[in-house]
């Protein structure tokens, strides 16, 4: 039996959804009319404009709060992970890696093309790493390289084909006009390029990066918002183990 | 942390209490020889009379409706008289009133043992609320420190006590130390207290003695889970305060909003019939520990709030004296008072710093009650969210101690959930963020903040030199608080009102008197 | 030719718009999909979920950003009323009743069934009025009676007539459960029964009335949040010129 | 207004401008001694050479480029010997220029005639900066009082200028006083400025002087409907900061984002060329009435912002004396710093306030330019609104000067319309709410906010002594600014530092430096 969810105001089902925007109209009765016409038109109902501003002569900006009967099937719905699994922790990667893989593995990560955002990469790499979680370059077993932001997508895979990474991060930050996207492709179609997709567990990251998103890319698992250093080493060797690349 | 910025001249505040005293003693000797048909019904549940007719009408209404012109001796005695006479218990006897028995048809037999018993059956029901009493004592101060500071009061309005259970658990699971029920509309005008669970309220959930105890076992669990005390509230407060009163005390409620002039002004109640119940309430809150909430936020909803400031202090003073005259303690008094000035006024938030530190330095030891921005507030959450946030920043920069959370839709509806999540959330920023600053900032002397300060002082000092000179009742009557004016044989009740009589007898009241130290 | 009009973030047509909503389940990977999910469900393209938060274990809030391509044709829209009236001052309301209708006119105004909230009505009726706008009792030419909050229809109806009232102003500021439209629904029906709809013109009054919905409940005119008085004043007395109730 | 309340050690405050001095004495004397590439085509832009190949590569690098091994002459002769041998009038030299001849292919005639024509092209253009300098001047008198205090800045970064107008002018509408356009992403890198009107920038638009010119008419219009002078902002920084001085000097830009590390820090720019681009970039701004906007925000993106404040502090020190050893006064020195603290610090709010407060009276006369929170700020744009609104409080209570308004979407997007309006009405209610609270509030002697000052001010002190041991290349080599490493001969632009030749000369140069008093 389907569990349809729908938004929860002060009472189940009620659908109760805030809304805000922009219009390009002058402020004024009729654009007041046209921002709940417009709430109607996306399939809400009970729209109510409660807030009207305007911008300039010609934008007005609006606040509505309105009700919609559409929900989605809960038991359709799967994460970008699985929220039950839990990260180990360091010294449980160390104990892992020394023990499943016996040797230093090499992990080389970047902030790529024209992206100067060096804090998240810096976050999961450098030794201090973020919120009190060490980064991986704290890590034993971890062999880390961080080049930090700005680097060429051609740059960083040399550099992981001279260092013989086992784990390659690529940073993305910016997003706008997909420039994340363009990136991460690009990278991927070098690799690929070069047949040597296979060689490198690939992971990308940033505040907007999804698991899904990266693996339609390509990659092997992408990390968003709130990532620590353990959840990508988490990843990284039991991929490796998997993987049986020792 | 409420050490001196001001400078106020004492002998102002010493001024403004002296006539406070002046202005109320008419008025509560007027109290002394009244009583009220819910003042009696209050006695009633007190002596633990409980349950309802078939039609919902509730026992304690139908024992005092059958009394009618005996009232003027206390139901209580009727009562026990009753029970005496039938040799039923108690709740045999509450189900057959229920089902239509007039107890005024028994006669009055020995009037001494009748009042004996009555005395006893109090004193069963006294014992509960001292357990309660001792109960809430004990978790405050297993959990001391853990209250976030001030607390953080949230109201609930679903109208199903079923829903305010999940969001009260919510809103305290987020930080909210203080949980209110709002009462469904009008419930203030009814007579009678309505019975059982209730689940279709408007704009509000009724209060009734099962809400109460439904919602206390929901706060008391996440007590438990936090390792904090959750403060339940409630209102008595319009025809039944007492009723209301008596029954937070046996449920363990732990603040009341509770008024002195409230029902006249906001609500069309009979003055004589308000000062009545309110003295009576005040005595069970004062008993059971409850900390009351007083209403002067309500005078700036309708008249201007920067205008208007002076009938605020004024109604403090005039509470707190009623207050005294109950038997309840500084630190039950949770004067009320509210950021309400409007935001375009220049300096409008020194305004509210400079009132809010006031109040703070003349009652030091109150807990004051701070009430959000409300009739501000517009369609505009974004510019709401920032008033409360500045309400915030002034409540935890005059130490304030009950703060009652602004909403951000506080123009639109009644709170969603997420309206509560965002004021928890940005309270709790606010004021780890500005922790220490009652402590940290000094004001300069006579600059805006200390003159408006003065000024406020001021006017309430004159207005209650005219209040003293014209009588209080005289004064609501000319609509000098909240611009409302209210006659004094007007409004709802005024039929409930009834002498006592020579022989009035109420062993509740006796008691409350006593343990009160009020003789 | 139809003008279409939609959001606009910071570019023409870009579609864009601000949601908050609660959903009743527990906070994490798989909600955050879901808040994604329900956005597209409504038709919004690119729905990003940019804040998750806990509210209980079982109610998670959202904030989301997304477009839409759906706008709506800006010719067809029209105002609850005309942007260009503007209404007359106090001095040219009295000036019009002295030449068009030739005698005081009664208005009588109150705030009906468990509505306590008289700050609205007042703000239109009392002497002092809102806003630095003056309210109708201090009109030279109308006699303006203000009976206050909690008024039964019924006892607004005889009021009006004893005193042979030209207009009746209703309040309503409460709308849970829709008590608004409950209540002026009933005080229409009840002048309807007497027979006296023709008698009196009806305006009905409050933050969430629309002239629109007063209208479709069979008031004359409904005015919302930020009316003054001389708004109203100038539309009753219009009408009676134009209807000759002299 | 500035009055003290922090009670800060005077000698400490004198100790840390002597260690600037000493700190930037051996910079300025290696900057006396160089050039750049920049540094000649920004002396080319004032003797009014303009235009550009037909791929794009402006007359300046054009003539710069083909200099090569001359650049040590300067490059202003070379042209003015072009224009005396070839006879061509400038417009039509630089024409040539842009088709592909090359000026350096023709022999040096007469240099002294040739110098003294190279100061007559200099003196037209410096005519028409006076003349835009005089009409700032001349706005701002007329328009006095009617800016905002502090004055609200307000970016737009479309990518399209045409669109950035729309969004500019509905800004200043709202009340923004400061429009900054930013710029696109990586503009910094590049070693050239791009020519004409542009549409397609990513997360910002090209700073060109065609687009300065076009935000230039578009500002002015609403300046004259609101009665308000609207400052036009852009970035003197990266490859190119002398440069695009140049054009905000000829387009009347009035500050510019012109930092003394900046680059070498957050763009990887090298050390040597960016300490001689400053210097001159920073002439003319001096000299064009141009207030800068240095960037001590950016060290808390990087490092945090409660254990690092110190070297935002050292970095004001350091970049005042920089702006000194230009000509810049004091008025023109908007010395940055950033509301960057966690917000889950207890007192973090009041730290803030204490470190904004120590700035404003360390430098009382200097415009400082208050950033808001922006690495906190999170997808939650209710908690975002709310941190920008205590960064709005603490920057009207600390008297702060420019004022870049934080945006609720700070962490999604680059700011949308609505974003922006939200802020603009949000800061005025709080500015408006507290207009006079600076003058209001005193500060606790010895409270935490005194005492994170003066704990600050020693750290600073202590910080640019051991600066002072090791010389300021060497600690950024260490990397004691923003946790980031540069070494003296890495970075961007390296290849673009010239020393200068014997016979150097620049009517430019020589005309700031005289009229500056820096001789
Ligand atoms: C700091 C900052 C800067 C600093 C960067 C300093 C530096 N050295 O990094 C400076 C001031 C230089 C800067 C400049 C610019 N910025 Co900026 N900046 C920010 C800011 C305020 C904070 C980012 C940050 O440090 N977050 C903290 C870190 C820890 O979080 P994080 O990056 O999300 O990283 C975490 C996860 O995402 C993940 N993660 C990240 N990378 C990776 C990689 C892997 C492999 C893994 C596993 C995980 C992972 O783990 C990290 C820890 O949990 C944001 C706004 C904000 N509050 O988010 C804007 C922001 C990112 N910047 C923005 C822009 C547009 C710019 C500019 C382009 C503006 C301009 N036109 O000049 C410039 C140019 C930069 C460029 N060319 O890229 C926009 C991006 C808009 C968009 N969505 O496209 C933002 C959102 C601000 C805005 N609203 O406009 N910026
Ligand atoms: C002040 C106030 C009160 C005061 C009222 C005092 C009084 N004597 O009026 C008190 C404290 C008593 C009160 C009580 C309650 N209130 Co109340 N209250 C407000 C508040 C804060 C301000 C309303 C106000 O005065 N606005 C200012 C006036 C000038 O604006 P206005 O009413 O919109 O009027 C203008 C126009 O609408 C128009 N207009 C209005 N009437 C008419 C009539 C005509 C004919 C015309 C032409 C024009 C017109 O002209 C006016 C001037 O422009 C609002 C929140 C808010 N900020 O809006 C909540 C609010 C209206 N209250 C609310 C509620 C639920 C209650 C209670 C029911 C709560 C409870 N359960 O106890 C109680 C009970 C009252 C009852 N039975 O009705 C809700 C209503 C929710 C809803 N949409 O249904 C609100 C929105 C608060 C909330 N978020 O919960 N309240
Ligand atoms: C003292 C007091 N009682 C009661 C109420 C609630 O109103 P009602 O009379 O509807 O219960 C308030 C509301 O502010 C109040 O302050
Ligand atoms: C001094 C200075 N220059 C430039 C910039 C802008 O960066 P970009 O180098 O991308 O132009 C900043 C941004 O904060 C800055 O502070």
């Amino acid at each position: 039996m389907a569990k349809i969810i729908k938004p929860y105001g002060d009472a189940m089902d009620d659908g109760k959804v805030q809304l805000s925007f922009t219009l390009p109209v002058p402020a004024g009765s009729r654009s007041m009319e046209a921002a709940r016409r417009i709430a109607l038109a996306w399939g809400f109902h009970e729209a109510e404009v409660v807030h009207m501003a305007p911008m300039s002569d010609e934008f007005t900006f609006f606040v509505v709060y309105a009700a919609t009967s559409r929900g989605i099937d809960w038991d359709t719905v799967e994460g970008d992970r699985d929220d039950g699994e839990k990260p180990m922790s360091m010294d449980e990667i160390n104990a892992f890696i020394r023990a499943r893989i016996g040797r230093k593995i090499v992990v080389i990560g970047a902030c790529t093309g024209f992206d100067a955002h060096t804090v998240g990469i810096d976050a999961i790499m450098n030794m201090k790493g973020y919120n009190h979680h060490y980064g991986l370059e704290r890590y034993e077993m971890i062999d880390a390289h961080n080049l930090g932001a700005q680097i060429p997508n051609e740059k960083l895979i040399e550099y992981a084909e001279t260092h013989r990474a086992d784990a390659i991060l690529v940073s993305q930050v910016v997003t706008q006009k997909d420039s994340h996207i363009h990136n991460l492709t690009e990278f991927m179609e070098l690799l690929e390029a070069k047949g040597e997709r296979g060689r490198f567990i690939c992971i990308a990251g940033g505040p907007r990066i999804s698991n899904k998103l990266a693996a339609k890319i390509g990659f092997d698992a992408g990390f968003g918002h709130g990532t620590y250093a353990e959840d990508v080493a988490t990843f990284i060797v039991k991929k490796m183990a998997q993987e049986r690349r020792t | 942390m409420t050490h001196n910025k001001l400078n106020l001249p004492g002998e102002k505040i010493d001024r403004a209490r002296e006539l406070a005293k002046n202005i109320c003693a008419p008025v509560l000797d007027f109290i002394d020889v009244h009583t009220t048909v819910t003042v009696e019904r209050a006695t009633l549940r007190l002596l633990g009379v409980d349950g309802v007719s078939s039609v919902g009408v509730p026992v304690p209404n139908l024992i005092v409706d059958a009394l009618s012109d005996k009232l003027g001796e206390g139901a209580a005695i009727w009562y026990s008289n009753a029970l005496l006479q039938t040799g039923l218990d108690q709740s045999e006897l509450d189900k057959r009133i229920a089902r239509g028995f007039n107890i005024a048809s028994l006669p009055m037999g020995d009037r001494a043992r009748a009042q004996e018993y009555a005395t006893r059956l109090a004193q069963r029901q006294f014992a509960r609320i001292d357990a309660n009493r001792a109960y809430r004592e004990a978790r405050l101060e297993e959990y001391r420190g853990n209250s976030h500071s001030p607390l953080l009061y949230l109201i609930v309005a679903t109208g199903n006590i079923y829903e305010d259970v999940k969001q009260a658990q919510a809103a305290a699971l987020a930080g909210a130390d203080v949980i209110a029920v709002i009462r469904t509309t009008a419930q203030s005008l009814l007579d009678y207290v309505p019975f059982g669970s209730t689940t279709e309220g408007f704009g509000g959930t009724y209060a009734t003695q099962e809400n109460f105890r439904i919602m206390r076992r929901a706060l008391d669990e996440v007590m438990e889970r936090e390792k904090r005390y959750i403060y339940q509230t409630n209102y008595a407060s319009g025809l039944c305060m007492p009723e209301i009163a008596a029954m937070g005390a046996l449920e363990r409620l732990d603040m009341m909003l509770n008024d002195s002039m409230y029902g006249i002004l906001f609500r069309d109640i009979n003055m004589y019939r308000t000062f009545v119940d309110q003295r009576f309430s005040r005595m069970i809150n004062a008993y059971s520990g409850i900390i009351i909430n007083t209403g002067e936020d309500n005078y700036l909803t309708t008249s201007d709030g920067f205008e208007k400031a002076y009938t605020v202090l004024a109604s403090q003073f005039l509470n707190e004296r009623f207050a005294y005259a109950a038997g309840l303690r500084p630190w039950q008094m949770g004067l009320g008072h509210a950021f309400e000035m409007d935001p375009s006024i220049e300096n409008g938030v020194l305004y509210e710093l400079a009132q809010a530190q006031m109040a703070r330095e003349i009652f030091p030891e109150h807990p004051l009650k701070y009430m959000p921005p409300t009739k501000h507030m517009s369609g505009d959450i974004f510019r709401g969210l920032v008033m409360d946030s500045m309400f915030n920043f002034v409540s935890k920069a005059t130490g304030q101690d009950i703060h009652l959370l602004g909403m951000l839709t506080e123009a639109i509806h009644t709170p969603f959930m997420m309206d509560r999540h965002i004021a928890v959330e940005s309270a709790l920023y606010v004021m780890n963020g500005v922790a220490s600053i009652a402590d940290e900032i000094e004001f300069k002397p006579d600059g805006l903040i200390v003159r408006r300060a003065h000024d406020v002082l001021d006017r309430t000092v004159n207005f209650m030199e005219e209040i003293g000179r014209i009588g209080l009742m005289e004064s609501i009557e000319r609509a000098m608080f909240a611009d409302i004016s209210r006659s004094r044989t007007g409004g709802k009740g005024f039929e409930g009102l009834v002498e006592k009589g020579e022989n009035y007898f109420n062993p509740v009241e006796s008691t409350l008197t006593r343990s009160l130290g009020l003789a």
